[in-house]
């Protein structure tokens, strides 16, 4: 008995444009490789840029330091000042983020002297003539303000992807391979618009605690400055890798080959086959799997077409294996009692739950697994779990 | 929290429970194993068809299905007695001799009773009459007069027409002692010694002792449903997850009830057994985090 | 000059700050053997501190469960808070979870996927008795939510 | 243990005095005058008031509640009373576990019972069903039986379980029909494929349906017999099984192959394994133009409804390999075996079908592919492209896995999602008939909805509206392995899974899924 497909829900207030429905380009003179680390245990993207292709091109990954798009700044509240919009920081804010830059330095081997003149030095106020003259200006309408409500940080590639002092140093070509065709393209250039303009990451307006004798507003140099990463999952990345060819997992400097990054993903997750076929699977059918919305109904993955912005997830999906017999080792050990909860939280978010079976030939030795060769020869059975009701009402109805 | 009946008046032998097997499920039969049972705040789940309308589901009727904890704790505080079985057979011809007899008498009876309905309809027939219109009045109390005379000869009560009961429990001796014994050495219930049951069975009888009512909470993917009073009357606070300290559960099982409790209003409790004999509570509630 | 100011930039393509952030190093020097949850634990670290500015935010080890938990306030005066990370696929016991409690604090147990999304879970010792659903209570989420939306 | 109303009703009066816990005696018997009255109450159900949160210890809060309680033991302590004339009577037969009429049957006998032998029977569950609902009473010895008694000597695991029970009861009084189900009146996949018409003979189901196991007992050595041969019959089409056999099924051309393939016999112009063949015609590269016009080579239709030859002409010998000649071949031995009828597919089928067709990679569909002429043409593309490629990472490329697509190399988004779909989807119904039957996943009723009521036939009750799988909220949840097992037994009608968790039943589906494909340009 077939389960009918139900329509995703769009949403409602949708305010992006879609870009493309993976980070994989049309046109073959463009950037076709991203680069990514592997640390402890994650796999994170660094570069700004390429944050925002990953992660706006088919929904890959998660900001670290953002709710759902990696949108981290440094301060939430923007202000102007004297014609510039800047990201405001409280003095005792300030302070924290300069006892950690000092902690760093000091931990770089600079003795205590050395610190405090760096910290001194970085810490003294800027003018704004100097910052205009600095000609790191951005255009003011595509900048984040106060008012705008799609939050300061949808556009991409800004100014608050990082907040380096040092920005003049272009984005360093990560790779030392031979990727020559890698045409790092520039930001988004200073526009012609009028209004106020946005200085080039790197500089707050430090503004004084409401309490504090001395009333301070000035802009400074951000003292340290925690870049916006993208974590991707085990998942995520072995697809972006194995699936489509545009990325490159590095660890300790080296770029991992294919199988290299499948048994180093074996290592770290036991199910890693498992939960990847059931990943590629899904992908391969145009849908957009996300696991941290998984964790929030305690299921694995949550499936969404399109995109999370586009539309409510469909599916919350459990991923369970069986071997030819149909039988063995479950990944989930369902009782009835979970399963009831399971679908209970599903159907209260209009959602369908759904079981991933993984399904593996009895013959597959563990050595065919060593390859992700091996998902060839998998299936996948997908069932979705409902609840059927019984008692739209007969009260009264003559039984025969 | 309402006080609930000590266990220790079960000497007072009303608070002994009669607890029949069905396919080794205890069920409770009897209106007044019921009533103790519930003075003893022990819900239990009502499986039959409600006799008044038996063709629903919203209000059903005896008999009175035990949990397990609820049975095993009637059985710790010896408040359970075993209600004889089917299958004891007591003299069969004497039997049915009586129940003829009986059902005889009925008949007798009901005829008398329905005789004497049936007259006091006329009557009342007739004094109706009385204050509608004058004219005429006279001949109406004419002919009920006459019908009224005429019933005594003529009314026949048919044997169709007699009320019969279909008995919900089965008449008999309230308990044997001997099957109590019985009932507290091996009792045929599927014996579930295990150490999840053991939590449950702690939980419950922790929880109870504290003055709660307990249902099952299958369908909140906890054990039990934990009410500050009678179901009746009240809302359940909590949904009680049952385990022991060590057994390890999926933190994704973890967040999927509590996420269930906070979409229900109500607070999940894990609870587990402590080394010291008492029980560890942790609630678990939605933070608020977004 | 220029040398030291590049150092503090942690921005640094070669090196991800996180392994140069102190409060990773501090985490680091607990020692817990555990590298999975200590990432989990700094992420955990990184959304208190940056995206939610809760105060004194600082790293415990658990010997018993040989994991790092956190310690901070909501806000300034507010009452300190144990926080519990855990990646999500991990299983866990009402053991570990009552050795947490034990330390005295209210609990948020934090599961982190593997995308480091975080979902935080109140935990706390005995029963806590829910609000009333009905009531004039009953639109206090939705409002909430609201005013988070104006408030961004 | 038996009803023992007038006797018991006497000793009670009598022990009334006799205190002390030991030897009490016990009933619930109305009195004649009870039973007169209890005709005129209510059917009315109390509607239950709004709970509270919080106990407070009010005398407010004291006096609802009471009034709830009495409410409640009014509602639950109120015994069966029916008219004498509107009761069935009905005996107990403890050997055979069933229940025999003795008075004419009611308006249930529509739905319910089952007749033999002249007599008409009730088969335990429906006898303490219509107990409960006071339509019939039956004796045991010549004395009524209570309800407990039902309970008790009725349900057991000869028969149905108490929780099988709860759920008959729960859908009866929902008004739903409900029967047994039996596996062996259910035609096999083998035979529903071939349209076995299915036997409607009237006498031949009742004495099944009497037959027929009880949902807990174990299947007898016949029916496993049967199913053995049917599994067998089965197994010889396995290798047809899967997405291959459905994509035969769906060109008419080949469809007289699918079928002819069950047989041990192989028609000699189609090779040996048709799956191998299917997807060599769609995958390897062919060179430029074929050399074979198969819209002017006639291939055999023999399941054609039109009158044909009994025998087929001998192929062209051009077609052939030159050392190879064909006679003349009878195929009328064949068309008596195979199915005749059209395969008829929904439009939604034929849409998929299409869909998939067009999803299909095919090499031939490269434009680039398409202008070689030759193998050598093909040849010198296929290093050309090598050669682009070197441009690339060498820990991605110059490794035994490369990924599955190269960025460099731009594809639409459908052929990309087609090129790196190497897993296969799989559905319920595969590798299903080889499972062996289980003692513990068993489907025990039918469910015919309440709304067919009406126009219900026992002896002929039609396609089953739904079956129903009744497990212990405390059991396993069903695997992978159970629910291919139930679906392969049900066919087309949705298996339910009942779970009765002490007094709550939950009903749940495990429905066979494929998810869309999604292309976004």
């Amino acid at each position: 008995m077939q389960a009918e497909f139900r329509a995703p829900r769009r949403r409602t207030r949708v305010q992006e444009e879609y870009e493309a429905p993976l980070p994989v380009s049309l046109r073959p003179e463009e950037r076709s490789l991203f680069r990514a680390e592997l640390i402890n245990q994650h796999v994170l993207v660094w570069d700004p840029e390429q944050i925002q292709k990953i992660h706006n091109q088919g929904f890959f990954g998660k900001g670290v330091l953002s709710r759902a798009r990696p949108d981290h700044s440094i301060s939430d509240q923007w202000e102007e000042h004297e014609g510039l919009f800047l990201p405001l920081v409280s003095q005792a804010r300030y302070e924290e983020l300069l006892r950690w830059a000092g902690a760093t330095l000091s931990a770089q081997g600079l003795d205590e002297e050395a610190v405090n003149q760096t910290l001194l030095q970085l810490s003294q106020p800027i003018g704004t003539e100097d910052l205009r003259g600095e000609g790191q200006m951005m255009n003011g309408q595509e900048g984040p303000g106060p008012e705008d409500e799609a939050s300061p940080c949808t556009e991409r590639a800004g100014p608050e992807g990082g907040a380096s002092p040092c920005t003049e140093r272009a984005n360093p070509n990560p790779d030392s391979d031979s990727f020559s065709d890698f045409d790092s393209e520039p930001g988004p250039g200073p526009g012609s618009g009028s209004g106020s303009l946005v200085p080039g990451p790197g500089f707050v307006l430090v503004v004084s605690d409401s309490e504090a004798a001395v009333q301070i507003r000035e802009v400074r140099r951000t003292p340290l400055s925690l870049s916006e990463y993208l974590q991707l999952s085990l998942e995520e990345a072995f697809f972006l890798v194995y699936g489509l060819g545009c990325l490159s997992v590095h660890m300790h400097q080296e770029p991992l080959s294919i199988v290299q990054l499948w048994r180093k993903f074996r290592s770290l997750h036991p199910d890693f086959v498992s939960s990847y076929a059931a990943y590629h699977h899904f992908r391969s059918r145009g849908w957009v799997p996300k696991e941290g919305g998984g964790a929030k109904y305690g299921v694995n993955l949550m499936l969404y077409r399109k995109g999370p912005p586009f539309y409510h997830a469909s599916y919350s999906v459990v991923i369970e294996r069986a071997d030819d017999a149909f039988e063995g080792s479950v990944l989930h050990p369902f009782s009835w009692r979970s399963l009831a909860a399971l679908s209970r939280i599903t159907a209260s978010v209009s959602k369908e739950l759904m079981l991933c079976y993984v399904v593996y030939p009895t013959d597959q030795s563990e050595a065919e697994l060593d390859s992700p060769e091996c998902l060839s020869r998998l299936k996948v059975q997908e069932v979705i779990v409902g609840r059927w009701v019984s008692s739209r009402e007969r009260a009264e109805q003559d039984d025969i | 929290m309402e006080d609930s009946p000590s266990m220790d008046d079960h000497q007072d032998s009303s608070l002994v429970v009669g607890v029949g097997l069905c396919d080794s499920a205890p069920l409770l039969w009897r209106l007044q194993d019921l009533k103790t049972a519930r003075r003893l705040g022990l819900v239990g789940a009502l499986l039959g068809s409600l006799p008044r309308t038996p063709r629903q589901n919203q209000r059903l009727g005896r008999p009175l299905l035990l949990l397990p904890e609820e049975e095993q704790l009637l059985r710790d505080e010896e408040a359970a007695g075993a209600l004889p079985g089917p299958n004891q057979d007591v003299g069969g011809a004497e039997l049915r001799r009586q129940f003829e007899e009986d059902q005889q008498r009925s008949f007798e009876e009901q005829s008398v009773l329905a005789l004497e309905d049936r007259k006091s309809a006329l009557r009342r027939a007739m004094t109706s009459s009385h204050t509608g219109s004058e004219s005429g009045a006279e001949a109406v109390d004419e002919a009920l007069r006459g019908r009224l005379e005429a019933l005594d000869h003529s009314f026949s009560f048919p044997q169709s027409a007699m009320a019969v009961q279909l008995s919900t429990a089965r008449a008999g001796l309230s308990y044997c002692p001997e099957a109590w014994a019985h009932l507290q050495a091996s009792w045929p219930i599927r014996e579930q010694n295990n150490p999840r049951s053991d939590a449950r069975y702690q939980v419950f009888r922790d929880l109870r002792g504290r003055g709660f009512y307990l249902t099952s909470a299958g369908k909140f993917g906890g054990d039990f449903l934990v009410y500050p009073g009678d179901p009746l009357r009240f809302h359940a606070h909590f949904i009680a997850v049952c385990l022991t300290l060590d057994e390890s559960i999926c933190l994704l099982d973890v967040l999927a009830v509590a996420r269930l409790g906070s979409n229900v209003k109500k607070t999940v409790l894990l609870c587990s057994p402590a080394p010291d004999g008492g029980v560890c509570y942790t609630s678990l509630q939605w933070s608020g985090m977004v | 000059m220029r040398a030291a100011l590049e150092a503090a930039d942690m921005c640094d393509q070669t090196t991800n700050w996180i392994l140069q952030h102190p409060a990773y190093q501090q985490m680091k020097d607990l020692e817990v053997g555990d590298s999975e949850q200590l990432h989990a634990a700094f992420l955990v670290y990184m959304d208190l501190t940056e995206v939610r500015r809760w105060k004194e935010v600082s790293c415990v080890k658990s010997p018993e469960l040989q994991m790092v938990l956190l310690e901070a306030k909501e806000k300034e005066g507010a009452p300190v808070q144990t926080i519990f990370p855990l990646p999500v696929h991990r299983s866990l016991s009402h053991r570990s979870i009552r050795q947490v409690l034990d330390r005295g604090f209210p609990v948020l147990l934090c599961a982190v996927a593997a995308d480091s999304t975080l979902v935080y879970q109140r935990m706390t010792d005995g029963l806590v008795t829910p609000d009333p659903p009905a009531g004039p209570f009953q639109d206090v989420g939705r409002r909430q939510h609201r005013k988070r939306r104006q408030q961004r | 243990m038996l009803l023992l109303l007038l006797l018991l009703r006497l000793v009670n009066m009598a022990d009334q005095n006799k205190t002390g816990t030991e030897g009490k005696l016990f009933s619930e018997i109305l009195s004649p005058s009870e039973l007169f009255a209890a005709r005129s109450r209510s059917h009315k159900i109390p509607v239950r008031g709004q709970k509270d949160f919080f106990p407070n210890d009010s005398d407010e809060q004291r006096q609802r509640l009471e009034q709830s309680l009495n409410e409640h033991w009014s509602l639950t302590s109120e015994e069966r009373v029916e008219r004498l004339g509107n009761l069935v009577k009905a005996i107990w037969i403890p050997s055979d576990q069933i229940v025999e009429l003795q008075s004419p049957a009611g308006k249930f006998w529509q739905t319910m019972g089952f007749s033999a032998n002249g007599k008409q029977y009730l088969l335990p569950e429906e006898a303490l069903y219509l107990m409960e609902c006071g339509n019939v009473q039956v004796f045991y010895r010549d004395l009524p039986l209570s309800i407990q008694d039902g309970y008790e000597r009725f349900l057991s695991s000869a028969t149905v379980s108490l929780q099988q029970y709860q759920v008959f009861g729960h859908l009866k009084r929902l008004g739903y029909v409900v029967h047994r189900f039996d596996p062996s009146s259910e035609p096999s996949s083998y035979a529903k494929q071939l349209n076995l018409p299915q036997s409607r003979d009237r006498a031949g189901r009742q004495l099944k349906r009497k037959r027929s196991p009880s949902p807990t007992a174990t299947c007898s050595y016949t029916e496993a017999q049967v199913e053995s041969t049917i599994e067998k019959m089965e197994e010889d089409k396995c290798s047809l099984e899967g997405d291959d056999a459905k994509k035969l099924a769906a060109s008419p051309d080949i469809q007289t192959a699918t079928t002819s393939g069950a047989d041990e016999g192989r028609s000699w112009w189609m090779t040996d394994d048709l799956g191998a063949s299917d997807k060599e015609l769609h995958h390897s590269p062919t060179s430029g133009s074929s050399r074979w016009d198969f819209s002017s080579i006639p291939f055999p239709d023999v399941g054609s409804s039109e009158r044909h030859p009994s025998c087929l002409a001998p192929p062209e010998p051009s077609l052939l390999p030159g050392d190879l000649t064909v006679g003349v071949c009878d195929i009328a031995s064949w068309r008596r075996k195979i199915n005749l009828r059209m395969v008829k597919m929904s439009s939604k089928e034929q849409k998929r079908e299409k869909d998939k067709r067009r999803r299909r990679w095919d090499v031939n569909k490269d434009r680039e592919v398409r202008r070689c002429r030759n193998w050598a043409e093909y040849h010198e593309l296929l290093a050309r492209r090598q050669r682009k490629r070197k441009g690339r990472p060498a820990h991605l490329w110059n490794r035994e896995v490369t990924p599955l697509h190269d960025p460099k190399q731009p594809i639409s988004t459908g052929e990309l999602l087609d090129k790196i779909s190497v897993i296969k989807s799989t559905h319920l119904l595969e590798g299903a008939s080889r499972l062996k039957g289980s003692e513990q996943w068993r489907i025990c009723f039918n469910v015919y909805q309440p709304d067919t009521v009406v126009d219900f036939k026992k002896s002929n009750p039609g396609k089953p509206y739904s079956r129903m799988c009744v497990c212990s909220f405390d059991g396993p949840v069903p695997d992978l392995r159970a629910i291919k097992l139930l679906a392969f037994q049900s066919g087309d009608i949705p298996v339910v899974f009942a779970v009765v968790d002490h007094g709550d039943i939950s009903f749940y589906t495990f429905k066979d899924f494929q998810l869309p494909i999604d292309v976004f340009p």
